[in-house]
């Protein structure tokens, strides 16, 4: 370790950082002033304010049909009308409506196969990156096996056996992404395993448990955190891409991936109707990564600004 | 009087292609090639006996010939069979073409003519479903053979048109059978890599060789990816396109829309044998008049479907619109409903009604609909949907647990009544609707073993079609109509009612 | 101001490097350092953490990390100013005249790249030979060093000696180009005592028998004390006394240097006392206090250190002090006992 | 002496060398190789080695945080091998290890206030103010003001990291504590106000070090015993600073020399002693003595046989042929 | 070397034979009836024919010993629906999987290393942010969404390319392209941070004051952040066969993830069984590869393997 530039750590700090106190501080004041992070989640705050309060931003239903006012173009085309922002889609359905109950499926679907893909990981993660020996190689053999089997065909066979509820899917793709976190975990673990600290925990006399949960714990948070950010977009576009092929949510439910699928084979005559849901992914998933890239730097003290 | 028509009318078409034979003799040696885009995928095995397949019932004419040809009009016609009579109830003499050759080379005989029938006939193979039963085949001489029927068959002829001549030796040996076909049609099989069929033409065709040298049938799984591929010119015929697409076909000048009403016809099955419509027609009729069929078709199907209004589609023997087919009429469906003892729903248990995705064209949106139409009188009904590969294996359960009805296409490829009427409603194998009721069955009979045509035809539009509309097992929805976007360049291309390609005199202007 | 006869190899005048952080803030890391060198010298920088004395060393090869800028002073080398030059013309200088050897051996080598090649690529980068010649220059340097078998260690890799001869090794890249002047920032940290030995002598050798001059940048009494020739005291960015070894040790001015020199713990101790030590904790390199630097922690405080900053005295030919009231002290009493 | 805290019997650590396919043994690193000390009450023992001499494995074997291959540890005369957990826990509270990378001995995202309050949790001692008043308590001790409580380790400088592990050692007044090397990464300013701590927490509470340094002045301003470690084994036991009077062992020797000292350099204008080969690994030891190929006075017995520590006199023992000629 | 090689083909054999007894468990819980999908229309008799010519009709232990025997034959039986050798099916369909996603592999690399190295080298300047807005944005779009606006666009209004099929190079281009959309999302971002990592070691700092010009030391770096990057490779690769079927839907392209999908559809259980063997090895060599490459590339790993 060099002594001699360790000049930004405690001086840089340790001045203005008495009249902040405990951890909240810190969160809030590196919020303000990183500018992606503040536009990140300004931008999926937006999406999610919509799509959780529906309800108050559209009146319409989104499954009831308007045979007469099929394909009607969005609001500033010639044909379009006010009532119907973005237009309708093939069943005479308004698309904005359909994209917003649409979106709350998808962030819905994509938060919770993470949450469980989160839990069931770490907890591989700690177990065998913690006490290794016979009973990592067995679960670390899962592991491979998981990533071993073709995702497309572990899917289609899935989707047609169970009918492709919120659930199923989501448990669908919590088994695509919970190897990720096992490994992750797992590496964490064996550097922290070592690590000064935990000595001194011992030579305190804490416990196994303790020192898994409260100490180590502490550390995989934020690249847990990370991480989910990313695989909540993939599994968006996973998600909207199995519409797209016919295996996803049955309709009518409105999905992402459910509407972009109708609408492409209308893509020259009514180019709204695919189009529209394509944005609305870009830019939720635009929020979730700026958000999800800068964290990485408060997470990351190598890429953190140095000065 | 009828008849009289029919068969001046066959006398005319048949002099017709005569003079096209002529013409395309002296027309100039074949040339260029004409690539197909379909819109299901080919089986690898070439024996046609070994599947029901309808693609392939569509592509096999190219390459195979039959005794008889049903023509543009619906009638049948003489092909490899120059004239046949019917000696006995259960015998029918024919008389076969001379000189007509093998791709391989071999002549053709009444001995192949009689091992393709019987191989196709047994009841191990698939092929035997388009038959009415166990066919024998007995040699007269080299050119004259008899057809025996276990028992009267009046549905033979049209389904003879349905059955391909092979080679007898092949008929013996499956495994050569399964690599490559060996017929007696215009074209003959070059190589099939996976996903695209090669033919090339076969120049001492019976008819004179066809005008194009080489014919590809590629299958292209996605109706926009077929559309854009004929738009850019890489294949010259796409098929089974979608009603939005015809805005993209017209905006494009050297791409022509054809509009064909097939065979095919879209239907809603109620399951007879399950509760609540088992032995409740009246309840089954209340739902056929709470369903806007006129609707799906106008604003949903746009103009891939036609109003459908008989058990039979035009162009079939025997077709006539049923007088008591039900309309879109909510006061008399609430009415029935209640008078099948469930007062606007009342009563009825959640029903489920079953549709396969990706399958027929459409079908989610239609299924969406209908259910609307019934929760609009209040009967508790949802949509679930699943993967035709799951449809297909449950579509015939007596009780199913999981629908209650189902929406099922059917498309026989062949103009003969019973392979619409005997196959869907007939008690035995009881297919879709599972419908057993002894009078449906009897009329059934009664129409089979009428030999003559005309007084058969009386008896199908007057009585058999009236009393299984009267008991609604199924409801017609609509008729399929294909959308195909052929180039400018095609000259010649016939859409048949039966769907299958005729590419005899087909050529490419250049 | 050192005088500048022309003997002086370099020559530093009033050298100020701060660093601009993102909030506004500036860090005077370096504030007005002047120094001059000569052939064969060895001058030592000593300091503690965060006195500014790495950043000096980066100064001199002008490769300061962002966000810090060189704002002032002269950093002469034989007569040519390196601050003014293109950085064609620098890139010429670093790694022939001047090198720059790293504290810590196991990051100091590229762990994919063979020793040998990485040898080779510094020779190439400043000499027009041809390959087989750059590879015989290369093995004759490192055999120079007292390397046996000079082929097997062209073609391993860093990860297959220890941290200690890796340091050596990279003493041997060091003095590839025959620089003039070699500079070793902090290089016998993170090694023990023995080898911190071998590389010490192997550096005075250097210096002795081919006459290449060192700058010598450490925290440790012990090491400049065997090693330099010359010494230079930084505190806060500033030189707080500047003279030959001899005369600093036995008799410092400076009230800092003084509280050092008795806060180091002697092999010679007889008894278990406590030892001496500076109160207070390192400045704070924002906003450094107006007065003299050192003068919160001095024990010899006087009115003036408080208010006004004092100028770099010269005491005798060799001999700088910044201090206002420099003390008279002799170590000889405090060391003997 | 009187009754020790801690003995130390023919205490051994050895690691399996695995290699290949299944991970087949194919030698054995002798990280810790017979060692046998005890410490009394009250009593101050340095122990000095290079790095790579398992400094850190001994004291984290003592300590019980790794099982020893062989060999006895006795604390307050018992011996740890066979107390059941709840008793070893007990006994943790008696015995503290302060690791050596003080760098990141705290735990990154913890404040100076959990750290403090983590022993007295582990052990379920005093109510929730009292653990408040216990940690100003011992921030004091360290002389550290109490508004460093809020702070992150990583907004403290290193001396002050090292002062925030020394309390934490202290939360549960501990007899003997094992410091692994506490201050070699430390400034000279900093290392000695850390010593006089040291210094003065020993004579306030009466506690007993195992003190682990690469630096021999250092040792010599807080211990009088000094053990003198080389790959794993003692090569020299000198007590009351006989090391310093009187070295035997050729390696003791080259230490001292090697040790920069401003008397020896200044004064006396010494060269600096040439010195050469490398530190050697456990992987595969010399033969005989371990120094033998580092040692100007090897001879021919040193390559073959390896020494035996002897008893000189009572205050002296060296393991080395050349010393009793 | 060798030992790694081993003990991966080991336990790569063992995932191979659990994989496949999973997929064989699976296919018994698969409703629908491989004989319903050839003849639909068929009657019952014939359907139980064509079960017992397909071996369905044997007990599920026999088919499973039967299946494991041919399967060390090499021989993965015949496709129901294509009526062919499993094995040449394969053989002919993979190839074209592999040049759609090496060809994307490529592209993703040729577009992500300079603009990863741009960025990192003048890290939060103006071309850092646009960098970081392109990665964001192409992990952002969905790859089929992508695709269909490549076909509008280059194939129909401007005609540079084909609409899709296979054949040469051309019509290679706009598939991998859309494909490679999501790979130079998380390849730029990859890239920046290792090479800032790299750019701080003191290595580069050293060989900087020792006057090495800029381009070699670029070039060092990018050796450094090489290693990490395969194995980012290898997470994706399961990613990219998913992502492959969409594409090969939309420019119908006929490789593995087509054949996938229409093989479950139809129930045709040796093809599902041969793909899923067929991508499972592939997915075991390809990791043995990337950790040979380790050893290989990086002098530590292998001292320690040795």
């Amino acid at each position: 370790m060099n002594l001699d530039t360790n000049i930004d750590n405690n001086t840089l700090l340790k001045k203005d950082n008495i009249n902040f106190k405990g951890k909240l501080s810190r969160w809030y004041r590196f919020l303000l002033t990183n500018k992606g992070i503040f536009f990140g989640s300004l931008i999926t705050f937006i999406v999610i304010f919509c799509v959780v309060f529906a309800p108050l931003v559209t009146t319409y239903d989104p499954l009831k049909q308007d045979i007469t006012k099929r394909l009607t173009p969005p609001m500033w085309q010639d044909g379009g009308s006010i009532e119907h922002i973005l237009g309708t889609d093939s069943m005479g359905r308004d698309l904005l409506t359909r994209i917003i109950y649409g979106g709350r499926f998808s962030l819905l679907l994509g938060l919770t196969s993470v949450l469980i893909a989160l839990m069931v990981g770490t907890l591989f993660g700690l177990i065998t990156g913690y006490y290794g020996g016979f009973l990592e190689n067995i679960l670390m053999r899962i592991v491979d096996i998981q990533l071993g089997f073709p995702f497309i065909i572990l899917v289609v066979i899935i989707l047609s056996i169970a009918e492709p509820t919120f659930w199923v899917l989501s448990a669908l793709f919590s088994l695509l992404l919970w190897p990720g976190y096992a490994r992750v975990v797992r590496s964490i673990l064996l550097s922290e395993k070592s690590a000064a600290y935990v000595l001194a925990a011992k030579s305190l006399g804490a416990s196994d448990f303790r020192i898994i949960i409260i100490y180590i714990a502490r550390n995989i948070i934020p690249s847990m955190l990370l991480m989910s950010t990313m695989d909540i977009a993939t599994i968006i576009i996973t998600e909207a891409m199995l519409g797209f092929v016919g295996l996803g949510t049955p309709p009518p439910a409105p999905t992402w991936g459910n509407i972009m699928a109708d609408g492409k084979n209308y893509i020259s005559t009514a180019w709204w109707v695919i189009t529209f849901p394509g944005v609305a992914i870009w830019i939720t998933l635009f929020g979730i990564n700026l958000f999800g890239d800068n964290l990485q730097q408060f997470v990351n003290p190598k890429l953190r600004k140095k000065y | 009087m009828k008849n009289m028509r029919t068969t001046i009318g066959s006398f005319i078409v048949l002099v017709f292609c005569l003079s096209l034979v002529l013409s395309s003799v002296v027309w100039a040696a074949p040339k260029g090639e004409l690539k197909i885009g379909i819109a299901q995928d080919l089986v690898g095995n070439w024996d046609p006996t070994q599947h029901t397949v309808v693609t392939m019932l569509q592509v096999e004419p190219t390459y195979f010939d039959f005794l008889v040809k049903v023509n543009i009009d619906g009638d049948l016609e003489p092909m490899l069979a120059t004239s046949w009579e019917n000696i006995d109830p259960l015998t029918w003499e024919f008389k076969i073409r001379e000189s007509v050759k093998f791709h391989n080379g071999s002549l053709l005989t009444s001995a192949d003519v009689k091992s393709a029938i019987e191989y196709a006939s047994s009841a191990k193979n698939p092929s035997s479903a388009w038959l009415p039963g166990e066919i024998k085949g007995k040699i007269v001489d080299d050119y004259t053979i008899r057809l025996i029927t276990d028992k009267p068959a009046a549905s033979l002829l049209y389904s003879l048109s349905m059955i391909p001549i092979t080679n007898k030796e092949w008929v013996n040996n499956p495994e050569k059978f399964a690599e490559t076909p060996n017929g007696t049609g215009p074209f003959k099989f070059v190589k099939f890599e996976r996903d695209t069929l090669h033919l090339e033409a076969n120049m001492d065709y019976w008819q004179g060789p066809p005008n194009l040298e080489k014919v590809q049938f590629q299958y292209i799984i996605d109706p926009s990816a077929r559309l854009y591929l004929v738009k850019t010119g890489q294949i010259q015929i796409a098929g089974r396109l979608l009603s939005e697409q015809i805005p993209i076909i017209e905006s494009d000048p050297n791409v022509v829309l054809e509009k064909n009403p097939i065979v095919e016809q879209m239907w809603l099955w109620f399951k007879c044998k399950k509760s609540p419509f088992k032995d409740n027609p009246t309840l089954r009729r209340a739902f056929a008049y709470a369903i806007d069929r006129a609707g799906i078709t106008k604003y949903i199907m746009y103009e891939q479907a036609k109003e459908s209004n008989s058990l039979l589609v035009p162009g079939v023997f025997g077709y006539a619109p049923a007088s008591n087919m039900p309309s879109y009429n909510v006061e008399k469906a609430k009415e029935l409903l209640a008078q099948a003892g469930y007062p606007n729903g009342q009563g009825l248990p959640p029903l489920k009604l079953m549709v396969a995705v990706g399958a027929w064209p459409k079908c989610k949106e239609y299924g969406e609909y209908i259910v609307e139409n019934l929760q609009d009188i209040g009967i508790p009904i949802e949509l679930f949907t699943v993967e035709i590969g799951r449809l297909g294996a449950i579509c015939f359960d007596e009780e199913p647990e999981d629908y209650d009805l189902q929406i099922t296409g059917w498309n026989p490829t062949g103009l003969e009544p019973d392979l619409f009427l005997r196959a869907l409603f007939y008690s035995k194998p009881g297919r879709l609707s599972n419908i057993d009721v002894p009078e449906i069955d009897q009329t059934l009979d009664k129409e089979l073993n009428i030999l003559d045509l005309a007084k058969r035809e009386q008896v199908i539009q007057n009585e058999t079609i009236p009393t299984i509309v009267d008991y609604m097992p199924g409801l017609p929805l609509f008729q399929t109509v294909e959308l195909k976007a052929v180039r400018q360049e095609v000259k010649g291309f016939k859409l048949l009612p039966s769907t299958v390609y005729d590419l005899h005199g087909v050529y490419l202007a250049d | 101001m050192p005088n500048n006869d022309q003997k002086n190899l370099l020559d530093v005048k009033n050298l100020k490097t701060h660093f601009f952080l993102n909030n506004g803030q500036i860090l005077r890391a370096v504030d007005g350092i002047s120094f001059s060198l000569k052939k064969g010298e060895c001058l030592g920088i000593v300091g503690e953490s965060g006195s500014g004395k790495s950043v000096t060393s980066r100064s001199i090869l002008n490769c300061v990390e962002s966000p810090g800028k060189i704002v002032d002073g002269e950093i002469l080398y034989e007569g040519r100013n390196l601050l003014t030059m293109s950085e064609k013309e620098l890139r010429k200088i670093r790694g022939s005249d001047i090198s720059l050897i790293f504290q810590n051996p196991t990051t100091a080598l590229d762990p994919l790249q063979k020793i040998g090649d990485q040898f080779f690529e510094t020779l190439k980068a400043h000499s027009s030979y041809n390959n087989t010649v750059i590879k015989e220059k290369v093995l004759e340097t490192i055999k120079s060093l007292g390397f046996e078998k000079p082929e097997v260690i062209y073609e391993s890799y860093p990860c297959d000696f220890s941290p200690g001869y890796i340091q050596r090794i990279m003493i041997a890249l060091a003095i590839l180009c025959k620089p003039k002047i070699v500079i070793a920032d902090e290089p016998t940290t993170t090694l023990g005592v023995t080898i911190q030995s071998q590389i010490l002598s192997m550096l005075d050798r250097l210096r002795t028998e081919l006459g290449t001059s060192i700058i010598m940048i450490t925290h440790d009494f012990g090491v400049i004390a065997q090693v330099s020739t010359k010494v230079m005291v930084m505190y806060g960015g500033q030189c707080m006394e500047y003279g030959p070894k001899k005369d600093l040790f036995l008799e410092p001015k400076h009230p800092y240097t003084i509280g050092l020199i008795r806060s180091v713990p002697l092999i010679e101790a007889r008894t278990i006392k406590k030892l001496y030590t500076i109160p207070g904790s390192p400045p704070e390199m924002i906003n450094l206090p107006s007065g003299c630097v050192f003068a919160s922690r001095c024990e010899y405080v006087g009115k003036k250190c408080l208010t006004e900053k004092p100028p770099l005295k010269k005491l005798n030919e060799e001999r700088y002090c910044s201090c206002h009231y420099p003390v008279e002290f002799n170590t000889r009493d405090e060391i003997i006992i | 002496m009187e009754q020790s805290l801690l003995k130390i019997q023919e205490l051994k650590k050895y690691f399996p060398i695995r290699k290949g396919l299944f991970k087949k043994q194919i030698g054995i690193a002798k990280v810790v190789d017979d060692i046998s000390f005890n410490i009394g009450k009250g009593e101050v023992v340095g122990l000095i080695g290079e790095s790579g001499a398992g400094k850190s494995i001994l004291l984290q074997t003592i300590a019980l945080l790794r099982q020893p291959t062989e060999g006895k540890v006795v604390f307050n005369g018992q011996d740890l091998a066979d107390c059941s957990k709840k008793e070893l826990k007990k006994i943790r509270k008696q015995m503290q290890l302060i690791p050596q990378d003080h760098q990141n001995s705290l735990h990154p995202r913890m404040t100076i206030r959990e750290i403090l309050k983590e022993p007295l949790k582990i052990h379920g001692i005093g109510s929730k103010d009292e653990k408040e008043r216990k940690a100003r308590e011992l921030l004091e001790l360290v002389e550290l003001e109490s508004n460093y409580l809020n702070r992150f380790p990583h907004q403290l400088s290193g001396g002050q990291k090292q002062r925030v592990a020394i309390a934490r050692a202290l939360a549960l007044r501990p007899e003997l504590i094992l410091c692994d090397e506490p201050v070699s990464a430390l400034d000279v300013s900093i290392q000695a106000q850390i010593l006089n701590l040291f210094m003065d927490l020993q004579k306030q509470f009466g506690l007993s070090y195992l003190f682990v340094a690469q630096d021999l002045a250092v040792l010599r301003q807080i211990s009088y015993h000094i053990l003198v470690l080389y790959l794993g084994k003692f090569i020299e036991i000198g007590l009351d600073g006989i090391i310093y009077e009187n070295p035997l062992h050729p390696y003791t020797k080259t230490f001292l020399d090697a040790s920069p000292s401003i008397k020896k350099n200044i004064y006396e204008g010494e060269r600096i002693p040439i010195t050469w080969g490398d530190v050697p690994t456990p992987l595969d030891p010399p033969a005989g003595c371990a120094f033998h190929p580092r040692c100007n006075q090897a001879i021919e017995i040193c390559q073959k046989v390896e020494p035996k520590l002897e008893k000189v006199n009572e205050k002296h023992f060296v393991a080395c042929h050349r010393v009793n000629e | 070397m060798k030992q790694i090689i081993i003990k991966r083909l080991i336990i790569g054999l063992f995932v191979i034979l659990v994989v496949t007894m999973l997929t064989f468990a699976l296919l018994q819980l698969f409703p629908g009836d491989p004989a319903k999908m050839i003849a639909p229309w068929a009657g019952e008799e014939t359907l139980i024919e064509i079960r017992k010519s397909f071996g369905l009709d044997s007990p599920f232990h026999i088919q499973v010993l039967k299946f494991y025997q041919d399967a060390l034959k090499g021989d993965f039986g015949e496709s129901f629906f294509y009526r062919e050798e499993v094995r040449t099916l394969l053989f002919s369909y993979f190839p074209r999987t592999i040049y759609l996603t090496l060809g994307a592999l490529l592209m993703a690399l040729v577009i992500s290393i300079p603009l990863g190295v741009l960025s990192a080298l003048n890290r939060d300047s103006f071309i850092d942010r646009i960098v970081l807005f392109i990665s964001i944005t192409s992990q952002s779009l969905p790859n089929f969404w992508l695709a269909l606006m490549f076909i509008l666009f280059f194939a129909v209004k401007l005609g540079l390319f084909p609409a899709g099929g296979y054949g040469s190079w051309q019509h290679l281009f706009l598939p991998s392209f859309a494909l490679a959309c999501t790979l130079i999302a998380t390849f730029i971002r990859s890239i920046r941070s290792m090479m800032i990592d790299v750019l701080e070691q003191d290595f580069i700092k050293a060989s900087e004051a020792r006057g090495i010009p800029r381009l070699y030391i670029i070039k060092k770096g990018l050796r450094n952040t090489f290693v990490p990057l395969l194995t980012l490779f290898t997470m994706q690769l399961g990613y990219m066969l998913g992502g492959a079927v969409v594409i090969e839907f939309i420019f119908n392209y006929p490789g593995i993830g087509l054949l996938a999908m229409q093989a479950v559809l139809r129930r045709d259980y040796p093809l599902i069984q041969g793909l899923v063997v067929l991508i499972s090895t592939v997915f075991i060599i390809l990791n043995l590869l990337v950790d040979l490459s380790y050893t290989y590339l990086d002098p530590r790993i292998r001292k320690e393997e040795l």
